[in-house]
């Protein structure tokens, strides 16, 4: 940052003397945004990780500072901006990554935030009796009127949708309707142990979709050693099933009176004959047939 | 019985399904012949896919393990 | 399949499988019999007790198979 | 079945299915061979598709579903 | 398929399943052995229950005519 | 799948899976190793059971010829 | 099992597979090769398509019908 001018109080050189300390002596650190998250639920966030993370609010620029001296966590730069928070951790990325993410709460939209999501309220009562409330959300958009000595939202209405900003009006209703449409929390932006970069694609396991590529992983290696006729303790037993269900199926197919296939052998000539019967009329079918 | 069967011997050697190639199968296995039961056969087979009747047949039966699902 | 059809219409005019009855059949069908079949055959069913082989078919022909449970 | 899966041998290895490679076969596993079977196999075998007669199931005999209502 | 087919003539015909039986049935096929294959073959077999795998084929071939379309 | 290949050859051979485990594999393959990838995979086993999910695929392999119709 | 995963890595990195390749992977795995395992495998797949080996379904063998009551 060449923006930098003239000395560097001291105070700050101590906290970026603290950003490289955890570098140096953590497992796992990285970069979290914090954007929108109140005041109290921070405080409840850093007393619930106290003992698992260390939890570093400091501007950017100290960030970047620290990032700067030392070579191996520069490619952490590119997640910096906005507001952010360096944390450090001796659980691997993937256990941090989850903890970080169980910080996240259903939280309200902020008057003039831009919303990351549509938000729809339902048409149905309120727990409202009748008062300056009404007002306030028909302020904020919704269809509210009084039915049977309630307020009720008489239609379904998308209040506002992504990417747009939230009024204060319709902030305030939604408020008063307690809808929370955002996890707010601790939101990662990249981590990294020992120098490798993860994100948070990386680092949202999906434990069915791993577990179905090894079922579809040992699914193929079984096909490949059966359809190649490779034969070892886990395809013996199919191989030779296959092989004799091959052979059974020729002899039956191609009439081979073998003894292993006669039962089927004509088992197969009479469900013939009885297709054919039974698409004839009665007069072509013989006394056996008809009763 | 003996009448589809006789049907299906000459169908299955690939001859032409008649009344006199009937007759002359039953006969041969000392089976006493019905001529009318012969003309209403050969008759109603005339509209009858043999092949697709037969086929259709093995499906009912043969349910056939070797389709088993690839994962 | 003829030869085994051929075999059906001797059992089913409850007639005794023999080589010469199911030569005389496929014959009358116009077949070129091939006799080593044909003894085939005859051996191979000798001790088959033919009437229970069409029972169990008739049942796996029966459809209703609904009812079979999927693995 | 001795017979078919020396059959089926001459057939996955890409050769003709022959008397004398089914005898050859057998003797070499010694099985005392009965030519008239020999015979009779590669006759039947003469015109069919063993690819499409492995690969179609064969028929259900056996398991009748309990529940299936015989026809 | 040839070597497990191999293996099933010396079950069938009663003998032991071993490296020169499958060789020498191979060979008679004019099959090029490969001995690797051989010795893994007799190896993975020795605790196998051919019999036992047998009848499980009949059994998944037989079974749940469930979805085949009734003819 | 190269990463997942490489687990189930140490489940396979009984070793523990690890991270080396798992890059020294690949890079034998000459498989150029995402550390991320294989860190992921390792920490995915945490939860995942190997054991199981190979189960799955033996049941998908072998039965349920049921709703399989004949060719 | 470890030989057959082996293959599909060197395969799914667009690798030969060849002996070599394979042995390297399981001495990677720590595991002891057996050559001649190594081998039999490789000969396997010599003239197999390999994408198509692996995705088509190997067999129904075994359960299924549990529920179906053999005849």
């Amino acid at each position: 940052m060449a923006a930098v001018r003239g000395a560097v109080p001291q105070w700050k050189l101590k906290d970026v003397e603290e950003l490289k300390e955890l570098m140096k002596n953590y497992q796992t650190i990285g970069i979290v945004s914090f954007r929108g998250v109140p005041a109290g639920q921070m405080q409840k966030i850093r007393r619930e990780l106290r003992d698992k993370v260390k939890i570093k609010v400091v501007k950017n620029t100290l960030i970047e500072k620290a990032i700067e001296e030392a070579e191996e966590f520069e490619s952490l730069k590119e997640f910096l901006g906005d507001q952010v928070a360096f944390v450090a951790s001796d659980m691997n990325p993937f256990k941090l990554f989850k903890e970080l993410e169980k910080t996240k709460e259903p939280s309200p939209l902020k008057p003039n935030q831009v919303s990351p999501v549509d938000v729809v309220v339902e048409k149905g009562p309120t727990s409202f009796p009748p008062g300056p409330v009404l007002g306030d959300l028909q302020m904020g958009g919704l269809p509210a009127a009084i039915e049977k000595g309630k307020i009720v939202i008489k239609d379904t209405v998308t209040v506002v949708r992504a990417g747009e900003v939230v009024k204060p009006e319709v902030a305030k209703a939604l408020s008063l309707l307690e809808i929370k449409p955002v996890k707010l929390g601790l939101d990662t932006r990249v981590l990294m142990e020992k120098g490798i970069v993860f994100t948070p694609e990386d680092l949202a396991i999906d434990v069915e979709a791993v577990s179905g590529q090894f079922t579809e992983a040992y699914t193929k290696a079984l096909n490949l050693a059966v359809n190649s006729a490779y034969v070892i303790p886990e395809t013996a037993e199919i191989l030779i099933a296959k092989a004799f269900m091959n052979a059974k199926n020729l002899a039956v197919n191609a009439g081979l009176p073998v003894k292993e296939a006669i039962p089927e052998i004509l088992g197969k000539a009479y469900s013939e004959m009885m297709a054919i019967a039974s698409l004839l009329p009665e007069e072509a079918l013989d006394e056996d047939l008809l009763a | 019985m003996e009448y589809v069967y006789a049907a299906l011997i000459l169908h299955s050697a690939g001859k032409e399904i008649t009344e006199d190639g009937i007759k002359a199968i039953l006969e041969a296995a000392g089976v006493e012949v019905n001529e009318a039961r012969v003309k209403a056969l050969v008759s109603a087979l005339e509209d009858v896919n043999i092949e697709e009747a037969i086929e259709k047949a093995s499906f009912a039966v043969a349910p056939a393990p070797a389709a088993a699902p690839a994962a």
